[in-house]
C-alpha cells in the first residue's frame, strides 16, 4: 500500500467520521457512536502490514478498522442507519460491524470481550497448520480487564499467531491512564507474560506500518504472539457526546499539532509526491465516496419486522452470507 | 311478494328457527295440541313471521292461527291487501 | 452392557475425537490430571496435547477461545469444571457465543459445545453446589441439555457437536457414578422430552439429577393408588412443550421438580406455560418442588432439607390430588 | 432575484446523546454576519447531563440566530440560518429527522400512578373470613383501591371453588355446578360423574348416550337426591287473575307481536317480587344452615318438547321491568328449546318457578332444586266458580303451590310468600 494510498484512506476515515457526527446530530444515527478521528494512522498502518485473509478483531471504536479491511463505506453507513443493506444487516449497529468475507470479526461493546475470541481464531489456525495472523485491536482500558491477562497468557503459553495491538489513546472513556494503571509502561506490563512487546508512534502512519510489519513477521516465523502499543490520541469525545471535562482543551490542541493526516501530507509534499491540486482531488474523491454512502443509506430498506427472530439459531434455510 | 312459494318458505324458515324439531311440511297438525308448542313458542313463531314479512299480527288474530296452513293463508291474504294499513299501533 | 454415566460420556468424547479432526477439548486439568471427575481420563495419552488441552484457570479466556475457534470452523468441546465457575465466563457465553450470529446479521455461527457439572448433594456448600442450568435456559441463541440417563450421557454429545449453534450440556455431579444399561436402539432427538414412567393421575415433570428421586416418588405414590406420569425433559432450551402438555391434558394435574431456586426458575417457566397452554385442563394448581431459597448449607441434614427430596415430591403430588384443597 | 448560487442552510439543535430530546443554547459564540467554517464551535448547549460545545458542519455566513440564549427547545429545532456561497453544503435540504417528533412533557406526566396500597384485612373482616373458612389472601377486593369488602368474603364463602376444567365440562355437558355442592373444590371428574359421562372414553359397549338420555339421568339423579334429602312441605292457594288478564289484553292490543307480553311473564315477575319480600324462601341450604341470597335469581323451569327440562335463570328478576322479564323469558325459552344455552345461563338460581301451559291441569306441586330451599308451582290459568261477596261468579284463577324445605322454611313463612305473591298479582300493571 503506497504512502499516497495510505493518506487517501486516512482522509476517507476522517471524512466518514465527521459526516457520521453530523448525521448523529440530525438523529439519523442513534445509540452510541465512538469516532476514531485522530487515530487514523493506527487503522491504516496496521492494515497495510496485513494480508487480505488475516483475521482482525476490533472494538466499538471500529469504523476506521472496518473501512481499511474492505468493509465498504456504504455497508458501514447503512449499518449505522439500521438498514438491511448494512454489513450486519442492521442488527449490529456502529459497535457490531461484521464482514466474514473480509475476515473482519467485528466490534465488541464489552471492553476486553474480543481478546479471548481472537485467541480462539488463532488457535484454530494453529491446530490446522494454517499460515495466518490474527490481529486483536483494543484500547489501553482493556488492559485492566481480567480477559486481557488471561488471553495474553494463554496465547503466549500456546505460541499462538496473534498480534495484540493496543491503541493507547491515554483515556479510557473519562479516566486517564495515570488514574487506572499502577504501572503505565504498557509494553513492560505485557512483556511480563513472556511475549515480544514494543511500541510505536500511533500518530505516524509509517511508524505504525513498520512496527506492525515487524510484529507480523515475528508471528509468521512461529515464535508466538506479539504485543504492540500504538501511542495515539483521539481528537474528539469518547462517544457522542461527552463534555471532555477529564482533559484540557490545551492538551487537545497540543496533540492536534501532530494530526496524522497533516504529518503525512507534509512529508508527501517534501517528497514532491503531492501538491495542492493533488490533495484537493483526494479530498473531493473521498467526499464523493462518503456522500454516496450516505445517500445509499438514506434510501436503504428496513428489514421486515416479520423476520425479527431470525439469526438467533441457524435455521436450515439460512445460508451464511457468501 | 304474494306468490305462494315464498310465503311457504317464509313460514318454514320461522318454524326451523323457533321449533327445529317440528316438520315444516306438516301443514294441518295443530301446533299446540299435536306438536306441543306452548303459548311462548306460538308467540315467538308469530313474531318471527311478522318480522320476516313486515306484516303485523294483532293479538285478536292469534287464536285463529293453529296450523301452518292457516298461517300461510293468513300471511298470503295480508300480503295481497298491500301495505299494512293498521300497522301504526299506538306505542 | 451396563456402564456408568462417566464412562458413557468419556466414550462419547472419544468417538467424537476419532470421527472428526475438527473436534478438540479444552478445560482445566482435563489432560494430565484426567479430569476433575475423571471423565477425560486416558484421553491425553490417546489423542495428545494438541487435542486434549489443559488450560490455566482462565475461564473467560478458554471459553472465549472456544468461541473463536468454533467461529473459525473447529468443533471445540470446552469443559468448565462446574457451573459454579461458569459465572466467570458468562460474558463470553452470553455476549459472544449466544449473540454473534444475530449481531453479525447471520454471518457467524458458533458450533461450540460447553460441558459443565451442576447441582448439589455432596456437602460442597454454597459456592460449589449451584444448579444454574435454568439461568442459561433463559438465553436465546444457545441450547441447554440436561442428560439424566446413561443413554443420554452416551448419545447427546455427537448431535450437540453437529449443531451449528452453541450447546451447553449440564451433567449432574451425582450421576457420574450411576450405572445403567446402554440400549442399542437410536436415542430420541436431543430436544425431545421422554416419558420415563407412564401414569394417568398426575404428571411429574423433571430433568437431570432430579429424575431418580422423582421416579422413586412415583413408585411410592403408586402404592397409594396414584399413578404418576414421569416426564424427563432432557432439554431446557428448547422445551419440548408438546410432550409435557399432552401429559397434563391427560392427567389434569402437574408437579415440577427442579433443583434450582424457585424464583425465576425453569420450573416457573414451565408452570407459566402450562397455565397458558392447558389452563382449562387443570383440576389443581401446578405444584413445584425446588431447592429452598438459601445458599446451600454445608451440614448434611441442612443440605438434605434444602434439596428437593422424594418425600417432598410425594407430598406435593398428594396435595395436587387432594380435592378439598 | 437572490443570487442563484447562494443558498441558506438551517442549523438545527443537534441530538447530543442517546437519551437527549431537548437542549438550551446557553451561549452563542457567533453573531449574524460572522463567517464560519466546518467544525467551528458556534455555541454551548446545555442538556440534562452537561454543557457541550456544538460545531457547525458548513462553511458560510450566519444570517440569523432564530433561538435566543436560555430557551429550551426540542432536538431538530432551527437555531440559526447560514448563507452558504456556491454549492449548497450537503446538509442544505432540511431533511426530516429519522425519528418521530419528541414526546412532549405532558405525555410524560400522564404516566399512570400506582394504586395506593389497600389496607387489605381489617380484623373484623379477617375474623369473618376465618369463620366462613375463606382464604382472604386469595380474594380480589372489589372495595375502593382493591380493598376486600364483607360482600367479597361472603360471596367467596358461598361460591364453591371450581377448577377451570370443571367449569369447561359443566358448560359442555349442561351440568349445573350449584347442584354439586361439594365439601371443598369441584373438579372435572366430579362434573363428569354428575353428567354421568364416565371420565374416560365411554365404554365401547354402549353408544354415546343421546343428549336426552344423559339429561334424563341427570334429572333422575337430582330429583331422587332432593326427594330423599329434603323434608318437603307444601302450602297452596288460589289467586284470581281476571283483573290482571283484562289489563294485559288492552295493553297487548297496542303492542306489536314482538313486544307482546304473556301472562307467564307477569306471574314470574310477581313470584320474584314476592321472593324479594319474603327472604326466607330465597337462598340455599349449605353446611347445615340456611344462607339467604343477596339477590333474587329466578330459575324458570322450561320443558323440552321431546322430554326433559332445564332451569335457566333471570338474574335480579324482582328488579326488572315487565318488558325486560318478558324479553329475557323469550330469549331463554327459545335458546333452551334450540339447545343454545350457556353454562352461565343455568348458574346460581336462588328460587325456582314451574308453570303449566294454558290447557294443562290446574295444579302442580313440584320438587325443590337443591341447594335451593323452595319452589313455586303455578297451575294452568283456568275458569272456575269464584265467590264475589255473597254471589257466585266465574273468574280466571291460578292455583299456586309452594313446596319448601322444612329444614330452612316454616309453614308460616311459606304462606307469607303466597300472600305476597297474591298481592303482587293483583297490583295494577305498570
Amino acid at each position: 500500500m503506497s504512502d499516497l494510498a495510505m493518506l487517501r484512506t486516512m482522509l476517507l476515515i476522517r471524512r466518514f467520521e465527521e459526516r457520521a457526527a453530523q448525521l448523529y446530530g440530525e438523529s439519523k444515527i442513534r445509540g452510541f457512536l465512538h469516532l476514531c478521528i485522530g487515530e487514523e494512522a493506527v487503522a491504516v498502518g496496521v492494515s497495510a502490514a496485513l494480508e487480505p485473509d488475516d483475521n482482525v478483531v476490533s472494538t466499538y471504536r471500529e469504523h476506521g478498522h472496518a473501512l481499511v479491511r474492505g468493509v465498504g463505506a456504504d455497508a458501514v453507513m447503512a449499518e449505522m442507519f439500521g438498514r438491511s443493506e448494512g454489513c450486519s444487516g442492521g442488527r449490529g449497529g456502529s459497535m457490531h460491524l461484521f464482514d466474514v468475507q473480509h475476515r473482519f470479526f467485528g466490534g465488541n461493546a464489552i471492553v476486553g470481550g474480543g481478546l479471548p475470541v481472537a485467541v480462539g481464531l488463532a488457535l484454530a489456525d494453529h491446530l490446522r497448520g494454517v499460515q495466518r495472523t490474527t490481529v486483536c485491536l483494543f484500547g489501553e482500558g482493556a488492559m485492566a480487564e481480567g480477559e486481557f491477562h488471561e488471553s495474553v497468557n494463554l496465547a503466549t503459553l500456546w505460541h499462538l499467531p496473534v498480534v495484540f495491538c493496543c491503541e493507547n489513546n491515554l483515556y479510557a472513556m473519562g479516566s486517564a491512564l495515570t488514574r487506572t494503571e499502577a504501572n503505565t509502561d504498557l509494553v513492560l506490563k505485557a512483556a511480563a507474560y513472556g511475549l515480544a512487546a514494543w511500541s510505536a508512534d500511533g500518530m505516524d502512519v509509517r511508524a505504525v506500518h513498520d512496527a506492525m510489519r515487524r510484529a507480523v513477521t515475528t508471528v509468521r516465523d512461529g515464535s508466538g504472539p506479539v504485543f504492540v502499543e500504538m501511542r495515539t490520541y483521539r481528537f474528539r469525545a469518547h462517544s457522542m457526546y461527552d463534555p471532555e471535562l477529564y482533559r484540557s482543551k490545551d492538551e487537545v490542541a497540543e496533540w492536534k499539532h501532530r494530526d496524522p493526516i497533516d504529518l503525512e501530507v507534509g512529508r508527501l509534499r517534501v517528497d514532491g509526491l503531492l501538491d495542492d491540486a493533488g490533495l484537493s482531488a483526494l479530498q473531493d474523491d473521498v467526499q464523493r465516496e462518503v456522500e454516496a454512502a450516505v445517500l445509499a443509506a438514506e434510501n436503504g430498506t428496513d428489514e421486515p419486522v416479520e423476520q425479527l427472530t431470525r439469526h438467533v439459531y441457524a435455521d436450515a434455510a439460512e445460508e451464511v452470507r457468501s | 311478494m304474494t306468490d305462494a312459494p315464498s310465503v311457504r318458505q317464509l313460514v318454514a324458515d320461522a318454524v326451523s328457527r323457533i321449533a327445529p324439531d317440528v316438520d315444516p311440511g306438516d301443514l294441518d297438525a295443530d301446533l299446540h295440541d299435536d306438536l306441543g308448542l306452548d303459548s311462548m313458542d306460538l308467540l315467538n313463531l308469530a313474531t318471527a313471521i311478522s318480522i320476516a314479512s313486515g306484516v303485523e299480527i294483532p293479538e285478536r288474530d292469534l287464536p285463529g292461527l293453529r296450523t301452518l296452513r292457516q298461517l300461510q293463508e293468513y300471511l298470503a291474504r295480508r300480503l295481497e291487501r298491500g301495505p299494512d294499513h293498521d300497522k301504526e299501533v299506538a306505542p | 452392557m451396563s456402564i456408568t454415566c462417566r464412562d458413557a460420556m468419556r466414550e462419547a468424547i472419544r468417538q467424537a475425537l476419532i470421527a472428526d479432526d475438527r473436534v478438540f477439548m479444552m478445560g482445566e486439568d482435563i489432560g494430565a490430571y484426567g479430569g476433575c471427575f475423571a471423565v477425560s481420563k486416558g484421553l491425553l495419552a490417546e489423542f495428545g496435547p494438541d487435542r486434549i488441552r489443559d488450560t490455566p484457570l482462565s475461564e473467560s479466556a478458554f471459553v472465549g477461545a472456544g468461541v473463536g475457534a468454533a467461529m473459525a470452523g473447529m468443533r471445540p468441546i470446552v469443559e468448565i469444571m462446574t457451573v459454579n465457575f461458569s459465572l466467570l465466563a458468562l460474558d463470553q457465553i452470553l455476549n459472544n457465543a449466544a449473540t454473534l450470529r444475530h449481531m453479525s446479521g447471520g454471518q457467524i455461527g458458533v458450533p461450540l459445545v460447553i460441558r459443565m457439572t451442576t447441582g448439589g448433594g455432596r456437602q460442597l456448600a454454597a459456592q460449589h453446589s449451584h444448579s444454574l442450568e435454568g439461568w442459561y435456559a433463559h438465553i436465546p441463541g444457545i441450547k441447554v441439555l440436561v442428560p439424566a440417563t446413561v443413554d443420554d450421557f452416551r448419545h447427546m454429545l455427537q448431535p450437540a457437536l453437529d449443531d451449528p449453534d452453541p450447546v451447553l450440556i449440564f451433567e449432574h455431579a451425582l450421576l457420574y457414578n450411576a450405572e445403567g444399561e446402554l440400549s442399542d436402539g437410536p436415542s430420541p432427538p436431543i430436544d425431545k422430552a421422554v416419558v420415563r414412567r407412564a401414569g394417568k393421575d398426575i404428571t411429574l415433570i423433571t430433568y437431570g439429577g432430579s429424575l431418580a428421586k422423582t421416579v422413586q416418588a412415583a413408585e411410592l405414590l403408586a402404592a397409594e393408588g396414584i399413578e404418576a406420569d414421569v416426564i424427563d425433559l432432557r432439554s431446557l432450551r428448547p422445551l419440548d412443550d408438546a410432550t409435557y402438555m399432552a401429559s397434563v391434558r391427560r392427567t389434569h394435574r402437574a408437579v415440577i421438580v427442579d433443583e434450582g431456586w424457585r424464583s425465576g426458575s425453569i420450573s416457573a417457566e414451565l408452570s407459566a406455560r402450562i397455565t397458558e397452554g392447558a389452563f382449562y385442563e387443570l383440576d389443581a394448581p401446578v405444584g413445584r418442588v425446588c431447592s429452598a431459597e438459601v445458599p446451600m448449607p454445608y451440614a448434611k441434614h441442612l443440605e438434605e432439607a434444602a434439596l428437593p427430596s422424594t418425600s417432598s415430591i410425594v407430598a406435593a403430588a398428594r396435595e395436587a390430588m387432594a380435592e378439598d384443597a | 432575484m437572490p443570487d442563484a448560487s447562494r443558498s441558506t442552510v438551517e442549523f438545527r439543535m443537534p441530538s447530543l446523546g442517546a437519551d437527549m430530546d431537548a437542549g438550551t443554547v446557553v451561549e452563542w459564540h457567533v453573531r449574524p454576519g460572522d463567517t464560519v467554517h466546518r467544525g467551528d464551535i458556534v455555541a454551548i448547549v446545555q442538556t440534562d447531563k452537561s454543557d457541550l460545545d456544538v460545531e457547525v458542519f458548513t462553511d458560510g455566513t450566519i444570517t440569523e440566530l432564530t433561538v435566543p440564549e436560555g430557551v429550551r427547545v426540542p432536538v431538530g429545532t432551527v437555531l440559526a440560518t447560514i448563507a452558504t456561497g456556491g454549492v449548497a453544503a450537503p446538509s442544505g435540504e432540511p431533511s426530516k429527522p429519522l425519528l418521530a417528533p419528541v414526546p412532549t412533557e405532558a405525555a410524560a406526566e400522564r404516566a399512570p400512578t400506582a394504586p395506593a396500597h389497600p389496607d387489605l384485612h381489617s380484623p373484623v373482616l379477617r375474623h369473618l373470613a376465618e369463620r366462613l373458612h375463606v382464604d382472604i389472601a386469595r380474594l380480589h377486593g372489589t372495595g375502593p383501591g382493591g380493598r376486600v369488602t364483607r360482600d367479597d368474603i361472603e360471596r367467596a364463602a358461598r361460591a364453591p371453588r371450581v377448577t377451570p376444567r370443571a367449569r369447561r365440562l359443566a358448560a359442555r355437558h349442561g351440568v349445573n355446578l350449584d347442584q354439586l355442592a361439594p365439601t371443598g373444590c369441584i373438579t372435572g371428574d366430579q362434573v363428569l360423574a354428575a353428567a354421568e359421562r364416565p371420565p374416560a372414553a365411554p365404554p365401547p359397549s354402549r353408544s354415546t348416550p343421546a343428549e336426552g338420555d344423559s339429561m334424563r339421568l341427570a334429572i333422575a339423579r337430582q330429583m331422587t337426591r332432593s326427594w330423599q334429602e329434603i323434608p318437603h312441605f307444601r302450602v297452596a292457594t288460589r289467586i284470581e287473575l281476571s283483573g290482571l288478564l283484562a289489563q294485559l289484553a288492552t295493553l297487548n292490543e297496542q303492542r306489536t307481536v314482538a313486544e307482546r307480553i304473556l301472562p307467564a311473564a307477569v306471574m314470574l315477575r310477581a313470584a320474584a317480587q314476592a321472593a324479594a319480600d319474603v327472604h326466607g324462601v330465597n337462598g340455599w341450604w349449605r353446611h347445615d344452615e340456611f344462607e339467604p341470597a343477596p339477590e333474587v335469581n329466578l330459575g324458570i323451569v322450561v320443558a323440552l318438547r321431546k322430554g326433559g327440562l332445564m332451569a335457566p335463570v333471570i338474574r335480579n328478576a324482582d328488579q326488572k321491568s315487565l318488558a325486560e322479564v318478558m324479553a329475557e323469558l323469550r330469549d331463554l325459552v327459545t335458546r333452551t328449546r334450540t339447545g343454545r344455552l350457556r353454562a352461565s345461563d343455568i348458574e346460581s338460581a336462588t328460587f325456582t318457578v314451574t308453570q303449566l301451559g294454558e290447557n294443562e291441569v290446574d295444579e302442580v306441586s313440584p320438587i325443590i332444586h337443591p341447594p335451593q330451599v323452595a319452589i313455586l308451582g303455578l297451575g294452568a290459568v283456568h275458569r272456575e266458580p269464584w265467590a264475589v261477596d255473597d254471589t257466585l261468579a266465574v273468574r280466571s284463577v291460578v292455583h299456586a303451590t309452594l313446596a319448601a324445605d322444612h329444614r330452612a322454611v316454616d309453614g308460616r313463612v311459606g304462606s307469607m310468600y303466597l300472600i305476597a305473591l297474591r298481592r303482587h298479582l293483583q297490583e295494577a300493571l305498570p
